[in-house]
């Protein structure tokens, strides 16, 4: 059965768990032929699922999901693969920046998509400021030049690995998540039409991907990382092996409630306290009808941490 | 003149251009089917206006325009530029009419290389316009229009850039094609003697607003000989074409 | 009716059908709202966001404008320079098409550290979109001279510089208006552009940032009627421009005069 | 030596006359090489990185030449629609400079639902990006005819259609073929913004993805041997359309002739 | 005639055009300065081009070029064709050389108004080219020539689109202007009569390849008066012309 399955970047370890489902197979002994697309910057990503171009896709955050319901386009979230958000900021050693508290009074560069998210909460909770903003376009250059001054927003998994690399410094990451923007990331989001009809593929494709997910984190993750590399020729071993370190280190897939219930975990009490949140700060509408924007049938269910141990007590 | 079976009609034309200039005022002129007529003038009198209106290509501030017969291929006009389309050369560029007024490729042909011997530019078939002189553009804007075959032939100034000789050579054919087909002619000229050479009558036209101040009728019978270029009665008529143009006044 | 008035109404209508249009198609086939909303829609949400999105157009409209004013004088510079001396073409040219050729989201870095300010930036990257097609046009108006007018220049001695201001300029003029025109829209999406890739939010934010957070709001009834009030204002943009060509080049005696012509009989 | 041979070395030395100036700057000012590396390294990673950045060149290329043909085939139609009825001006221009005002990434998601295969919604996207200042240059030259050409195609009897074969296109070649050389450029940079957009990485990756991974990982040396592979493609599709223009040109006896002339003594 | 105190010497010059048309032929031309020459030949034998070529606008293929004196201003030439920049008025062309030679704007003013009323034309001052009948465009042109007061005055057919009483206006202010300046001119023309009565000795040219063939002396001093064109000395020195011409041979 044939499943076509956005992301919504381009290949790197942040999907390692679906890749690894894919190389090894698991999908497939699951009865599933999955494709998996790449996104990219300008990739119009929600508008390809909400149109059928995609079976599948993954939100970046639950602000996302939200706006599913708020505009009435019928997509649900079903499992969040990311416990915690990998977004962080990263500071020279030397700048002074040892927590948000010490933010006041640096430029800070700030993706204008993220301006609407968790910069909202930065700015609420630390009384910072848009005038410190400047614009990041996912080059680090402008950073670079000035370490001293700019702090600069990043994905812990990729963004700490260049500027080590080319800036020759450790810099200092200040996790979002610790911030208390506590969305969950890699929310895998289908269409309500193939929810209906296909429940049972989407079931197995969630069910194949958690284990994707333990296999990658946990088992061996040469097969992923070939595909990735052969999806996206500029990754390098390198690269891939420190970001999964990083999301082994930060427990950004398997942390919190995934301890318990699984990889893919989502509780009400999340979904719920996120939106208070959104309200309070503005970025969302109070009154919505936010429980429509998930369903927790899919996950929750241990899936998979029996393979956990397993492989846990097989290294 | 009676306007049944005139060729052409003009009454009461007056022509006031977007810059307020009047060209012509209360103009009069009717052509009738198969006439050879000249119009002489100081320049800037309206003569070219006057032919532009009369082919049906601007349309005058008032007064009335009617041609017989009328439609494509009826009224053929020799402007007193070239104009010739550059991208094409002499063949296509005397073809052009012929193709836009449907003729069969074979025709266009030998139509379009009768014209061109007529005007002495068989050798120049393949040059395009830039590699002509100024004569030989001339030339193949006249053969151009003789290759319609008009029954109305408007020509301004068509033979002022060729030398002597091959001015008098033409205006022979001119006449010769003339006398065989028998087509309506309008001739713009400038020279006194071609005009009374060539034409049945001599309109004198005067400026500032262009009007037809004299008609001179020249009784002689064509085919014409070279014999009365020389005669005395040319002369006088030259003369008398002459002094009504000078009565005319032109700008200096 | 008088000629204009007609036009006029001839132009609305030819809207109001491409808009009829529109709607028909997005309800015969029963597009979703959120992917190509009707013109109705479309509309209402203009009007609902009107306070949002015309101070935004305002700030887009700025930079396109200036953008444009940029890009015209360098173009019509590098031009000249270009047309001036051979060594000179020689440099202007490769540099001129490889900004041409290279996005600017990839230019925008450099920009963005080079320059502090980042309105000024966004109308760098802007002006960048837009100056090719007047050089380009500067440039083969200048070279397309009447050879006799020019041999006219060279009988009385007349220097590079005179030829140029009296003889080449005026004679590529109907060229350069015609790059303008283009550099007219395309200074606009390019400020869209720069925008997009040097990410300006807040209040002085452009149209793009409210077509990119519309886009992810999936409201995207909001984000079309962001992209009408781009296109109306491009429209107006265009329409001023052919306009303003039209009257130079009348005035110049440039234009391709249409004169009053008969009708076929009379 | 000929006049051509001293033409290209003069070329030749300018071109690397401004290489000399890029690297003697980025030395001079110590310019980073994560910001701006100078052209050695560029031309060093260039070559290791051959066997990535040359199919992703072909893949770029290929889609630009295909949507340079797809715009410059649609503009001269609409134009010649335009101009063949005011009516259709009146459609098609509205239409025309919206899609030109636009940007790619707000219309990608309409043409990526609506078109299956990705590489046809590419060449789509680039040639939306290519296709305006064909079209308008093309309704400039259209216009723009002599009047009494003109006379003598209304004189005997021409249609709309033989005026416009025999008189109008000609005779607007020089402003179409101009609005076409900017379009080959424009191609080239639409189809990079196009992949932007439409994000195929993997194997049929085109240079855009290249760009944009090598600035995220601040393998500056890589995207700007990208850009230089992109600025070299452009450089060529520029020099051919200008080459082709001026044999076409001279062929069809429209150039403005450069005659031989003498020196100023003799 | 002796090349030293020569205005334009040509000597053994040859022009093949790209095309491959050969339209001079070792031709050779010496004018003595303040002289006054007529070139008469037939439509297409090479006038334009030699007259290009003495004015130094083109290169021939082969033979030697000289004039004295030389650089801007001290040659003119009236066009074929009127050559005017349509984006100015009237006034403006015919200051346009004078600008470029650097002239006080005053003087430009003067000089400038002189030659346009010398052409009658003071009164179309501020019309543009477009505004004027073809005839009152090649007397711009002419005015515009004149009003540099040049040293070598080189006109191709500068009067073949005015009307007789004009064309002689003109041809009799050209002369007076001649008496009192002497500049040097050469004038094409294709009115053998024009020739005869301006020059002080007609050139006759034949074509394919272009060559002088004839030189016709007129020794009938300057100034002079009307009388001279109804003398028989004027009737047999213009059939001398025409003969030469014939004998020449054109295309037709
Ligand atoms: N397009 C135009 N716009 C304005 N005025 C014009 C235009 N064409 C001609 N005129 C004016 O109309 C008058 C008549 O011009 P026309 O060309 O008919 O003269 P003509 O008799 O043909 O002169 P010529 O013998 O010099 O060719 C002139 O005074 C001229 O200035
Ligand atoms: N640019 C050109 N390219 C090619 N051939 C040319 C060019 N100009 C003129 N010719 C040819 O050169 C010959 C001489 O032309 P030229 O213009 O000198 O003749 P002309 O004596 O002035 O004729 P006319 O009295 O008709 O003006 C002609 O046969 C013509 O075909
Ligand atoms: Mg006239
Ligand atoms: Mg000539």
């Amino acid at each position: 059965e044939r499943l076509v399955f956005g992301l919504n970047w381009v290949a790197e370890a942040e999907y390692g768990g679906f890749y690894q489902a894919l190389a090894k197979g698991i999908y497939r002994r699951y009865g599933l032929e999955v494709e998996i697309r790449q996104g990219g910057p300008q990739v119009p990503h929600a508008q390809l699922l909400a149109a059928g171009r995609l079976d599948l896709g993954l939100a970046d955050n639950m602000l996302l999901s939200y706006n599913f319901v708020a505009e009435r386009v019928p997509v649900v979230a079903i499992a969040a693969f990311f416990q915690k958000p990998p977004q962080a900021l990263l500071a020279h050693p030397d700048a002074g920046v040892r927590s948000c508290e010490d933010l006041k009074g640096k430029t800070i560069l700030v993706a204008t998509e993220d301006r609407l998210s968790w910069w909202q909460w930065l700015r609420h909770r630390y009384g910072l400021s848009d005038s410190q903003l400047r614009p990041y376009t996912f080059d680090p250059a402008p950073f670079l030049a000035d370490p001293l001054n700019v702090v600069m927003q990043a994905y812990v998994t990729a963004e700490p690995y260049v500027v080590r690399k080319v800036g020759g410094f450790e810099p200092v990451v200040l996790m979002l998540a610790d911030a208390g923007y506590d969305s969950y990331a890699n929310i895998l989001e289908v269409r309500r039409e193939v929810l209906e009809e296909r429940r049972d593929a989407v079931q197995r494709f969630v069910d194949a991907s958690i284990e994707g997910w333990y296999d990658y984190l946990y088992g061996d993750p040469t097969p992923a990382h070939g595909l990735i590399e052969r999806a996206n020729p500029e990754m390098t071993d390198d690269l891939l092996a420190f970001s999964r370190s990083k999301l082994l280190e930060y427990g950004i897939v398997d942390s919190g409630d995934a301890l318990e219930l699984g990889i893919g975990a989502m509780t009400d009490a999340r979904w719920r306290s996120f939106y208070e949140d959104a309200v309070r700060y503005g970025v969302l509408e109070p009154g919505l009808p936010w429980q429509e924007a998930y369903t927790l049938e899919f996950v929750n269910r241990g899936h998979g941490l029996d393979l956990k141990r397993r492989l846990r007590e097989g290294r | 003149m009676t306007e049944t079976g005139a060729a052409l009609v003009l009454r009461g034309v007056r022509h006031v251009w977007p810059n307020g200039i009047e060209a012509l005022a209360d103009l009069d002129l009717v052509l009738a089917d198969g006439s050879f007529t000249a119009l002489v003038g100081p320049s800037g009198c309206g003569k070219s206006t006057t032919l532009r209106i009369a082919a049906g290509l601007l349309a005058p501030s008032a007064g009335e325009v009617r041609r017989a017969p009328d439609g494509p291929g009826a009224v053929a006009v020799v402007f007193q530029d070239p104009v010739l389309l550059p991208w094409t050369h002499v063949l296509g560029n005397i073809a052009l009419p012929l193709r836009l007024l449907g003729l069969p490729r074979a025709e266009r042909e030998r139509r379009a290389l009768d014209a061109l011997r007529l005007v002495g530019l068989d050798s120049a078939l393949h040059l395009h316009p830039d590699e002509l002189s100024g004569g030989m553009r001339m030339r193949v804007s006249v053969a151009r229009a003789l290759a319609t075959e008009p029954r109305l032939l408007l020509m301004d100034e068509p033979f002022a850039a060729l030398d002597e000789i091959t001015r008098f050579a033409l205006d022979t054919e001119l006449l010769r094609l003339w006398v065989q087909r028998r087509f309506t002619v309008l001739f713009v000229t400038h020279s006194v003697y071609e005009a009374v050479f060539l034409a049945e009558r001599v309109l004198v036209m005067s400026p500032r607003p262009g009007r037809i101040v004299r008609e001179i009728p020249v009784d002689e019978p064509h085919p014409r000989a070279r014999a009365f270029r020389a005669s005395v009665r040319f002369a006088a008529l030259c003369g008398e074409v002459l002094e009504a143009l000078e009565a005319a006044g032109g700008d200096p | 009716m008088s000629g204009r008035a007609a036009d006029r109404l001839l132009r609305t209508a030819v809207l109001a059908a491409l808009l009829l249009l529109w709607e028909g198609l997005v309800r015969l086939y029963e597009v979703p709202h959120w992917l190509v909303p009707g013109p109705l829609a479309v509309a209402a949400e203009l009007w609902r966001a009107r306070e949002v999105l015309l101070p935004a157009l305002a700030v887009t409209l700025g930079t396109a404008l200036l953008a444009l004013v940029v890009a015209v004088g360098a173009a019509v510079t590098l031009g000249v320079l270009a047309v001036l001396s051979r060594l000179l073409e020689y440099a202007i040219l490769p540099v001129a098409v490889t900004l041409q050729v290279v996005p600017v989201v990839a230019v925008a870095p450099v920009i963005l550290v080079y320059v502090e300010r980042v309105e000024t930036a966004l109308v760098l990257c802007a002006a960048l979109v837009a100056f090719f097609p007047v050089l380009a046009n500067t440039i083969t108006g200048l070279e397309r001279i009447d050879p006799e007018q020019r041999d006219l220049f060279r009988l009385y001695g007349a220097s590079r510089w005179q030829e140029l201001l009296w003889l080449r300029l005026p004679a590529a003029l109907p060229y350069i208006l015609a790059g303008i025109r283009v550099a007219g829209t395309l200074a606009l999406v390019g400020a869209v552009v720069a925008e997009f890739a040097a990410g300006t939010a807040g209040e002085q934010a452009g149209l793009a940032f409210r077509i990119l957070e519309s886009g992810w709001r999936l409201r995207i009834a909001r984000m079309y009627a962001a992209l009408v009030l781009l296109a109306a204002a491009g429209l107006l943009l265009h329409g001023l421009l052919r306009q303003g060509e039209r009257l130079m080049l009348r005035r110049l005696h440039l234009a391709a005069r249409e004169e009053a012509r008969p009708s076929s009989s009379t």
